[in-house]
């Protein structure tokens, strides 16, 4: 395949940003700046990013608890993001999502979901939405190993395939479903053919590879936005921080992630084939890196700065019996 | 304009229209607002029935016949039998909600939110609230609910309090074929979640209801009866009977309020608060279980909020705290009768 | 395989019993002596009483909403079961439950259930008892080909496979979910590979042959034993009346049902093979025949006159606050 | 005996016992009886941790610690961990307690019965009823509740309400470690499946709780503070605000009785009422929403059942009508606060 520079520079860009903006949130958390529980997504930005790179503003995505790199993916604001997960008053939800409940409608970003399993049968709906309507969108859900073997989803697959809906269902197997490997949760041989079984075409993808997951997702999208319906596809990832942020990740093997971040880092990888090839030079990579890293410090600063809700905002967005 | 007011102007309305049954007037509501509007579609198992088999389409239209007629006038496009898959179903309709339609989906029985509850409460419900007002989800989930047919413990409940507890939804429990159209025009056309529960036993009652689109707004209370003795507050299939007690009553000289909420998320606290303030007696005839009911909770605002108006204990006729039982003989005693009603009503006269 | 003649004797009782049992039901609803929602199972003997063969009173099956066949193939009472259907104090549940909530924990029949994908989930509950304690026992979920693919089905699947409990999962395909056709409401080639993929031996049987499911469980039942884990069956076989009694059955094509009795009927087919391999004799299988009505006579006689429940049921076997 | 004197017998018993955290206490009650009883196995996500990993087994024992070290002590066989699928391991659960074991589920957060409700409001709940007696279910389900963690609108909710709506079920609601032992010894021997919801926030609140196993009877709600003046039902991490309440009271010669029902489902109306008869004033501190609630379940007895010596109206203090906000500010404003409850009480002791 042949890649166009504005392409790969996008693409590496908003992986970059992925990874800082999860790295930052890690020790904005640890300063006591963010409240509540997350989950961050850095060593899965190739699937996020090789995937929403096909995608519109009116395609839609459903994400995840692992949310923030599926949102920054979509074209969310990163640093209504960083206001969001702080809780501040301007944030993409006004404060009251949160990191496992960040969206915005404006980018087809249909929402973080904390119910493991929640994106699936919501996004057969906005697959449905554009069928109906007579438009060529797509959707997109996004599901980790954990996930899926939730009903939910597994009733979802059957729907998606019944209703022939433009939905591609994206499987994140980053090996753990909180400290529990797949290889005990999952009964089947893989997520991929037991997805296949479904009805639907399934593949399998090496997820820290951008370009692998590009390529094999075209496929998949152009079935869904000609009719075809819908697909599966298994991304083979890898997490390299806890469960939660704070996980003391007991169920890890000694030096597990330090391997991982050595021989399955997607931005190492991406960085590699591109300059290897020439498409992009080390240079113009390390200005997107400093250009990635002002832009996160800049929405740590304005977060840090943005107002906390007004106390009228407990009532609001909500019809309100008593 | 106090609530009794407003009742009678809706009621002096239908004066004269044709009859149907609550069926028939939910159906034509579907249709109306189906021609009026591209984006509403229908979904669920049986909706139409018949996909995939040699015989005829549109087999059932729903399994009360509900929905029967609306796929041969606007095709399975949209109106969509499913599998047998609630937590799909429902989800899907939340996520079409979201993206420009707007779905009634189907649970054939209310029973059935066990296996699709998430979508429900803690999906399409908060939508709104924790996106910061992004969302808009415009749906209506349609349900039967209720007792006295024998289907048994799982196929029998009321369950409104457990929706009516969740922030977010609106639930709605027509009693009647009129109100029962009006509030399917209001409720397909509302931007937020809507329950809205159709009592099994009342598919075949009828009365005069209008050929033409009309709404009933949500959190207005209708005024059956209307009297300053006591204060009835009686809800969907529990309305007739207590139409039925009062009207006894009424011939020996005790005027009583009946009054039907109509919707008990919004709830109309104004009109029966203004009852009890007159009446100082209430009553409130549910079927549901008790404990953390729809009677409860009226119970508890008359408490807080007309306290002083009140002359007699607060009385809750409802179904027992047992499952629905089967046998014909049990599930009569389970449902509040009019004679329960009645002897509640007697006892708070006499306090 | 060689077939001892007491057992083909009670195979042939067995099923002769549910058809004629259902049968009646439907005469007794329509004369108003059955209260509810009934679903009767007659065509689909063969599986229930095939698969149940294997069984003993301490292995334990859940039902559907179907579930008179299983619960007779499982032992339970007539008698007892006629009385609960029609709602008597004195029948199996004591009029509480009704057809579509037999159960007999005596004799391993854990209850009909009238939630779509209700038996799978409970009956991993039971094999995990049978494992935890240490016995041979196993269990038995029956769903349709609708139920299939209900989430809690499916999750059931993956649990039985992860923890290697001693579950089979007969899956009934009578073509019908209510009046939908199974071509429309299961994305999936069929039934068998879907639960196949979750990771278990998957198996097809025509189930209108009651020794062919009889020999199909068999290998099901002893890897079950012996701690090999879960199976699933798909047992092809057909409905003879509607989804429910009083069911126009407008869905189904002209004379299906009559070419189904004249060329699926599982007791005409075992009577067929019984005969014709010389195994029992007509004179035989016409004194069962008249023993089984017989039976089923008194039974609607019994039910009949056994009394309604006392108000004071209404408020027993359960705790009652207020 | 009155309730008072049952629940000062009990206090005094742990005179002197060790202090231990609502977490060790609820892990100690399920150690022993586990040690006790082999047919008790607990089952659910994490409940061991780090099956099918390279690392440690019992890597987290539950996500908030509560079963850490149960793993290693009885083994994988009786701990199990399982996939994130909650209708199955409810199901499993249920199934178990049908034929033999008695098992104890985790659903991490309540916040998930979304998606097991079925196998718990219409199987579990259900079998011993509509199966005419011949079911047991002795199953326990654990699971943390409520806000105050800033952990979102899908991981903050009480919805005790919902389960105490359904006939079948009971639910128990520890405020303290005394109490979480005692009563999960109780659960775990009860014969019906009880719900034990578990306040995040009280984790690590501690008491003394002795080393021996002891139970508390369900139905039987503890009095922590006692005076004439005012009676306030607080629940689960309400308690201690309302008893800080009390407390200030106290300090300017107002009595009241601090009452918390332990369990809802039984509820101990006898306490309540008898202390209503004696203060006339009622104010129920829920964090739950209002609609439907328990606290509207308790105000609307009072009303019925008290009626004549109620001498003001009953004052609820919940959560708003409202999804719970992640913003730890309106998070704060969310949950019924000290400030609230006082005001409540002296509103009513001014009416
Ligand atoms: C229905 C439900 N069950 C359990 C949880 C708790 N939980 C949150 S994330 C998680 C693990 C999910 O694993 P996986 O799907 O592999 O996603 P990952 O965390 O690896 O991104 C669990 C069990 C939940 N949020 N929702
Ligand atoms: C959860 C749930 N959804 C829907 C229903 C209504 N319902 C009862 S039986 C049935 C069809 C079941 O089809 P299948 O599983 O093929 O079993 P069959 O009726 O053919 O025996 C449906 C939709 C139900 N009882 N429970
Ligand atoms: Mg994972
Ligand atoms: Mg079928």
């Amino acid at each position: 395949m042949q890649y166009e520079k504005d392409f790969l520079v996008q693409a590496y860009r908003t992986m970059k940003t992925i990874r800082l903006f999860e790295e930052r949130s890690i020790v904005e958390f640890e300063r006591g700046n963010i409240p509540g529980f997350v989950h961050v997504s850095d060593g899965q930005e190739a699937v996020a990013v090789g995937m929403c790179m096909h995608l519109t503003d009116s395609d839609v995505i459903g994400s995840t608890h692992r949310g923030h790199g599926h949102s920054i993916a979509k074209g969310c604001d990163v640093i209504g993001m960083m206001k969001e997960i702080m809780g501040r008053a301007t944030g993409l939800c006004r404060g009251k999502g949160g990191s496992m409940h960040i969206a915005d409608f404006h980018k087809g970003m249909l929402g973080a979901n904390a119910i493991v399993g929640g994106a699936p049968p919501l996004c057969n709906g906005a697959a449905l939405s554009a069928k109906t309507l007579g438009k060529k969108d797509i959707a997109v859900s996004f599901t980790g190993d954990g996930g899926s073997s939730q009903g939910t989803v597994l009733e979802a697959l059957n729907l998606a395939v019944v209703l022939k809906l433009p939905h591609i269902f994206m499987f994140e197997n980053n090996q753990y479903g909180e400290g529990t490997g797949v290889s005990y949760a999952l009964g089947a041989k893989d997520i991929a053919s037991r997805a296949g079984a479904f009805g639907m075409p399934a593949e399998k993808v090496d997820g820290t590879d951008f370009f692998a997951v590009y390529e094999t997702v075209a496929g998949a999208v152009k079935r869904a936005r000609d009719g075809g319906g819908p697909t599966s596809i298994e991304a083979d990832t890898v997490r390299f921080n806890g469960h939660f942020i704070g996980d003391p990740q007991l169920y890890r093997a000694k030096d597990e992630v330090k391997k991982l971040r050595k021989e399955r880092d997607c931005l190492t990888k991406f960085r590699e084939r591109v300059t290897g090839e020439g498409w992009l030079k080390t240079s113009e990579l390390k200005t997107i890196d400093q250009e990635v890293a002002d832009l996160i410090d800049r929405a740590v600063e304005e977060a840090l700065a943005a107002p906390q809700p007004d106390p009228s905002e407990l009532t609001t967005d909500v019809y309100v019996s008593y | 304009m106090t609530s009794k007011a407003k009742a009678s102007t809706e009621t002096t309305s239908t004066q004269s229209a044709p009859v149907k049954t609550y069926r028939e007037a939910i159906n034509e509501a579907l249709r109306q607002e189906m021609r009026a509007d591209p984006t509403v579609i229908i979904m669920g198992e049986e909706v139409s029935g018949g996909a995939g088999t040699p015989g005829q389409d549109d087999a059932y239209g729903g399994v009360f016949g509900v929905t029967k007629g609306l796929m041969p006038e606007f095709g399975r496009e949209r109106v969509i039998d499913t599998p047998i898959t609630e937590s799909a179903i429902i989800g899907a309709a939340a996520g079409a909600a979201n993206t420009g339609l707007r779905p009634v989906a189907e649970l054939m029985f209310f029973d059935f939110i066990g296996v699709c509850f998430d979508q429900i409460f803690n999906q399409a419900a908060k939508f709104r609230y924790m996106f910061g007002g992004k969302a808009r989800t415009p749906m209506v989930i349609r349900a039967t609910v209720g007792a006295g047919m024998s289907a048994g413990a799982q196929h029998s409940n009321m369950l409104h309090p457990v929706v009516a507890h969740i922030p977010g939804l609106k639930v709605v429990m027509p009693s009647n074929a009129y109100d029962a159209k009006g509030l399917m025009l209001s409720a397909i056309r509302d931007d937020d979640p809507v329950i809205f529960l159709e009592h099994k036993t009342l598919y075949d009652t009828k009365c005069e209801v209008p050929d033409e689109p009309y709404t009933i707004p949500f959190g207005e209370a209708s005024f059956n009866r209307e009297g300053s003795d006591i204060t009835i507050v009686a809800l969907s299939a529990m309305v007739p009977r207590a139409n039925a007690v009062a009207d006894k009553l009424a011939r020996e000289g005790i005027a009583a309020d009946v009054i039907d909420p109509r919707t008990i998320s919004p709830l109309d606290e104004e009109a029966i608060l203004e009852s009890v303030e007159m009446s100082g007696r209430l009553v409130i005839v549910d079927e549901a279980n008790p404990r953390c009911s729809l009677a409860a909770d009226i119970a508890s605002i008359a408490v807080e909020k007309a306290f002083s108006a009140l002359r007699a204990p607060i009385r809750k006729v409802t179904a027992p705290h047992t499952p629905v039982p089967f046998s014909p003989v049990l599930e009569q005693l389970y449902m509040p009768s009019e004679e329960r009603i009645e002897q509640a009503v007697r006892e708070l006269l006499e306090a």
